[in-house]
């Protein structure tokens, strides 16, 4: 059962330009959360006394200290609900739902060697996975894309191996992250003719998403995907999340709808329709 | 300070929390009596807002409502409209979800009896292309065990066929709750679109059709256009909007429907609280749905319902009907 | 975290701090060319939510405005209803006020010479008992100095006889525009209530009785009630809902409209920033008007003005009108 | 022209149960306002960015200090507008719109001894007019109402000779406050036979000032009233605050609005129709 309540926000930093690390105790979502789940989070009042931002909005989980009982959300500032987020003081509560969804871990079904492809706020499911990852032992490479330099975490934030790319080159690689992925895919992981071939986890915009899909599927990974949809409830009532399933499962002429909310928001890179 | 303190917590991050079961004053019996309906309190969810309920009995137990209206119900499974399918508004929403459902013969198969089996008393919202389509999904339900009414839907605007335009005009409402009553024995709630000159009209014609009760409101129809890309937020073009924004329009419709039919009325459009929920009782309606709340607060239901029973101890009355049409002079139904 | 503290302050005592001049782009011609009536901008103000300007021009050049819609004036003065008046709802109010106004002769006498003497564009909102109340008023309105043209207002929700009962049916609502058209050779505006089935319906309508222009929308009915006093808050029972909460109804009207009329559409309904008046240009829009907002944020107007300057630089236009109908495929209106 | 803008919130205390004294930084304000005169208040985001509660919230001016340029809310806490405006920490901004309307001895014409009575909030213009007043050398008899003691302002807290009646009782007079100056009038006032006769000026809830408008014209003092009436605009824009005028000045048939945030909110006791 998700926990629905209250909860202290009991730190905040800058994570990079425009997006906060806040830590949040809440020993239920810390003990629960895995990696590429969200919670819903209401950190204005209402719906009550003022209905206006009326919907939660969906973060992902960044990472727990089971210990402390506290989450991390890493959050970009992009519009008023994050923005209100973002200035609730240390100490103040919020309202949390969550865990929710089905994450990484469970959709590829097993743990191995991974390539986590981030790009934006896509980087708060993989930090929490890379930290899990490795903490099981297996070998973590994250490619992180931001538009310049200051758009990127500072070092040492994600665990495992960690490669940058920037659209405008001030950082490591001049590219899209999936250029990157591209270049490190077919010089390094394939040279090395390694097995087990790593699984890519990805979460970012959606041009992203379908570009990493494309070459991936091309270089015959197994890709899971973390999708963004707009939502209304978050808990999988609304079916306003729903995207279309895809791929061999399904029947000729079959439609089934998944919700992004509750079966994802990761899925495997086949199994959804990225171009409605 | 420390009373500022506490009145200001509840402002940060959202209304109170709660547990997931109700307290209730002693003496007040919340019985909510809709003709040949009966329900345990007059506070149901609404239609599309709740799905089949599995969601919200995660957080507690659904069999605490007075009814659950599940999703709008067709013949045939439905993939619903391509996305986006939601966008918030100031205090609302809009959806064009597009009736996504797995068809009745699954509803009967698999959803109703979970929701018998959790004790939930259970609504089935009905939507066809025809009159025809209407009466054949009546028809299937007419004797599955759980299903204590059947709401038809002839107000929903995300479809392109069917839907909304049976309910704006008076001859085609008649005719679908006709086909409907002819098809079932259960009783027929008829929902309602706010989308018309004249709500009223609608509201006699249905109930002349034979229709045993009235839902309203349903959504009104609205747009967000994307002003970067140049078109509607919405896959659909438009959606429904629904949720605070549109309670006073709800709330004057509520009104006007109960000084011109004596039918029982469940009210809805922008229930979050308890004062709002009494607003509409108070208006005329017998029962209260709450639908978009849902989403911004999952446990709203329960807040209202123990809202309710607070005030009705409050002022000292016994029961629900009591104040049933108690703030409108010209309500034409009737009171114990 | 200085780069947080900044964006949070704009939360805290509402949106910011403004100069009373306006800041416009090099490059931008912000002219609204509506027919034979030309605008210094699109932005206008709504009637009833700017008196007669006087209250405004306290806190800025209300001649940099596209028009002042003055509050609905009457042939002879009216009191107007009883309070209360107005009541806040979700993201939106309700008003009553029930056309207070000195009547037409006393504005003629006192409101546009002062509208003319600060140099602010007039444009008088009409309301009558009959079609010939309105013809009369449009007759003494015709040769007066400073008015730009009439807005006819067959929407007005909170009068016992005329207003919205003209507006809802074609045949009244042409009636009222015919006789107008008879009485004046100034631009005629028509204004809509979106209290109907179908406003596309009474939009042809009243553009085929000679209306030049239409402006929409006018408030949804809607009522709240006191659940203490068990009675209506508004001394009228009912209101009109305006404010951000019927936005996205209003663009949806404004949607339809600019697909089945060609005359230049003034949009309305909740606009309170550049973005919002945005949509409802793209949607079709020639001109919007800022109404409720200027309640909540007097300088308002002069952020949407500004704001619209710097979208259509921001995109490489150099002139409104190319804007105008751009996110809707089935725009009926002349664009460059 | 009143201001508009931000102005700084310096400092809060509680001034009575459930009653915020809020001091606001605002040069503007503090220099122009005069005692009866009130401000529109947006202690919180919108109405662009968050619409609910949307419309701004007016509050009497209850005492300024020009040197320092600040001004004195006294707010109680009865919905949200309030309960927002009382949770903003000192060293945030708000926005503030004023003053606005007409003083109280703008509406009397001139200032003389005077006898001040107030229940509830209507403490707070009364509070800048018995200050005012004292400081031209005005005799200040300021009868006080509230439900109990603890709603009651610390004593000290308003100038010149106070008076307090709670209905429980539970200090001072036990009763209404109208029936204390009842009390008093016929007691002190006219048994002194003293000359000028005091002005009455009362705020507090309508029937309060009915029952006073009954009293005193009785006894043939002049009232000044200061209305509460539900607003929108707050700067006589929308009509919404209009109340009905009366009175001798009133051809036969004459039907005169005025509006209370425009030409009032103080008015003579004999102009405005109360009973509506
Ligand atoms: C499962 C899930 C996990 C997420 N995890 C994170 C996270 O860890 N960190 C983070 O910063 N963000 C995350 N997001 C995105 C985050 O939910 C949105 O940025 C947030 O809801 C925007 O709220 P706002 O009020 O600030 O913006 P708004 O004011 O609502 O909107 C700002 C802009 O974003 C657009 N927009 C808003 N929501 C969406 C949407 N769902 N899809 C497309 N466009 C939209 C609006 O049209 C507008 O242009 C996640 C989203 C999902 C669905
Ligand atoms: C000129 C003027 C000066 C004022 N000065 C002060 C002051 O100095 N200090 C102070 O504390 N208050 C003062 N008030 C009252 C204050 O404006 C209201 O208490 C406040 O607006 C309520 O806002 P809210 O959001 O907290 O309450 P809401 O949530 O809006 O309402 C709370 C309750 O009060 C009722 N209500 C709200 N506004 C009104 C109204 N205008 N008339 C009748 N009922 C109403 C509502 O129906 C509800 O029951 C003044 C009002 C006016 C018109
Ligand atoms: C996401 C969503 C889906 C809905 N689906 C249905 C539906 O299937 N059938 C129906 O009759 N009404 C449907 N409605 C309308 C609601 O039942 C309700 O009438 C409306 O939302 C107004 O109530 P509210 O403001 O409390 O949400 C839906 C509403 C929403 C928000
Ligand atoms: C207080 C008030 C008074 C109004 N008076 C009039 C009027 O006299 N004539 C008219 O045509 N519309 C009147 N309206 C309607 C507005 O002009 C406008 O159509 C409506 O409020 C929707 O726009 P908004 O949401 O921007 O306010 C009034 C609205 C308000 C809020
Ligand atoms: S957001 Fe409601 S079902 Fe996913
Ligand atoms: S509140 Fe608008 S005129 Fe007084």
């Amino acid at each position: 059962m998700p926990y629905i309540g209250r909860a202290t926000v009991t730190a905040k930093r800058e994570f990079a330009r425009n997006m906060v690390s806040i830590t949040i105790q809440c020993p239920a979502v810390a003990q629960e959360s895995l990696p590429g789940q969200f919670v819903q989070v209401r950190a204005w009042p209402g719906p009550g006394t003022a209905a206006d931002p009326l919907l939660d909005r969906p973060l992902s989980v960044a990472g727990v200290d089971k210990q402390k009982g506290t989450f991390e959300l890493l959050v970009r500032v992009v519009g008023r609900g994050t923005r209100l987020l973002a200035s609730v003081p240390v100490g103040e509560t919020i309202r949390v739902t969550g865990p929710l969804g089905r994450g990484f871990l469970e959709a590829a079904g097993a743990a191995g060697p991974s390539i986590l492809v981030g790009g934006g706020v896509g980087l708060a499911p993989l930090k929490f996975l890379a930290e899990v990852l490795t903490a099981g032992g297996h070998e973590v490479l994250s490619l992180v894309g931001a538009r310049n330099a200051a758009e990127l975490p500072p070092p040492g934030e994600l665990a495992g191996k960690v490669q940058v790319a920037t659209d405008d080159g001030s950082a490591g690689f001049h590219g899209t992250v999936v250029a990157l992925l591209e270049q490190m895919l077919t010089m390094v992981v394939f040279r090395s003719g390694r097995v087990p071939a790593p699984v890519v986890y990805a979460c970012g915009p959606t041009p992203m998403l379908r570009a990493l899909k494309a070459s991936a599927t091309l270089l015959g990974l197994p890709v899971y995907l973390s999708l963004e949809e707009r939502m209304a409830c978050g808990i999988g009532a609304c079916r306003g999340c729903a995207v279309r399933q895809v791929g061999p499962k399904m029947a000729a002429g079959e439609v089934k709808m998944v919700r992004v909310c509750h079966e994802g928001p990761v899925f495997a890179a086949g199994e959804v329709d990225l171009d409605a | 300070m420390p009373e500022m303190t506490s009145s200001v917590a509840a402002f940060v991050g959202g209304d109170g929390e709660r547990s997931p079961a109700l307290t209730l004053p002693a003496g007040v019996d919340l019985t909510a009596k809709l003709g040949r309906l009966t329900l345990k309190n007059p506070v149901t969810v609404a239609s599309g807002t709740f799905g089949y309920g599995h969601e919200f009995h995660r957080f507690y137990d659904i069999s605490q409502l007075g009814a659950v209206m599940v999703k709008g119900t067709t013949l045939h499974p439905r993939a619903g409209n391509k996305p986006p399918r939601v966008v918030e508004t100031p205090a609302g929403m809009l959806n064009a979800i597009g009736l996504q459902n797995p068809g009745v013969d699954e509803v009967i198969r698999t959803e109703l009896p979970w929701l018998v089996s959790v004790g939930a008393t259970a609504i089935v919202n009905i939507a066809g292309h025809s009159v025809d389509e209407y009466g054949e999904i009546a028809r299937r339900l007419d004797s599955v065990p759980g299903v204590a009414a059947i709401e038809i839907n002839i107000s929903c605007p995300n479809v392109d066929q069917g839907g909304m335009a049976f309910g704006v005009h008076c001859p085609s409402a008649a005719a679908v709750v006709s086909g409907v009553r002819r098809a079932t024995k259960l009783p027929i709630i008829t929902k309602l679109t706010p989308n018309v000159t004249d709500i009223g009209e609608v509201a006699r014609a249905v109930v002349d059709a034979g229709s045993d009760m009235l839902s309203l409101i349903n959504t009104l129809v609205g747009m967000v256009i994307d002003i970067e890309r140049r078109r509607p937020v919405l896959g659909n073009t438009v959606g429904g909007l629904s949720g605070p924004a549109v309670r006073p329009v709800a709330l004057k419709m509520v009104w006007d429907v109960a000084r011109q039919v004596k039918v029982p009325i469940i009210g809805l459009g922008g229930i979050v609280t308890a004062p709002d929920a009494i607003q509409f009782l108070l208006a005329g309606a017998s029962a209260v749905s709450i639908g978009t709340a849902n989403f911004a607060d999952p446990l709203a239901p329960l807040d209202v319902i123990e809202g309710i029973a607070a005030y009705l101890a409050a002022h000292g009355h016994r029961g629900v009907a009591e104040i049933v049409g108690a703030a409108n002079p010209g309500f034409l139904g009737s009171r114990p």
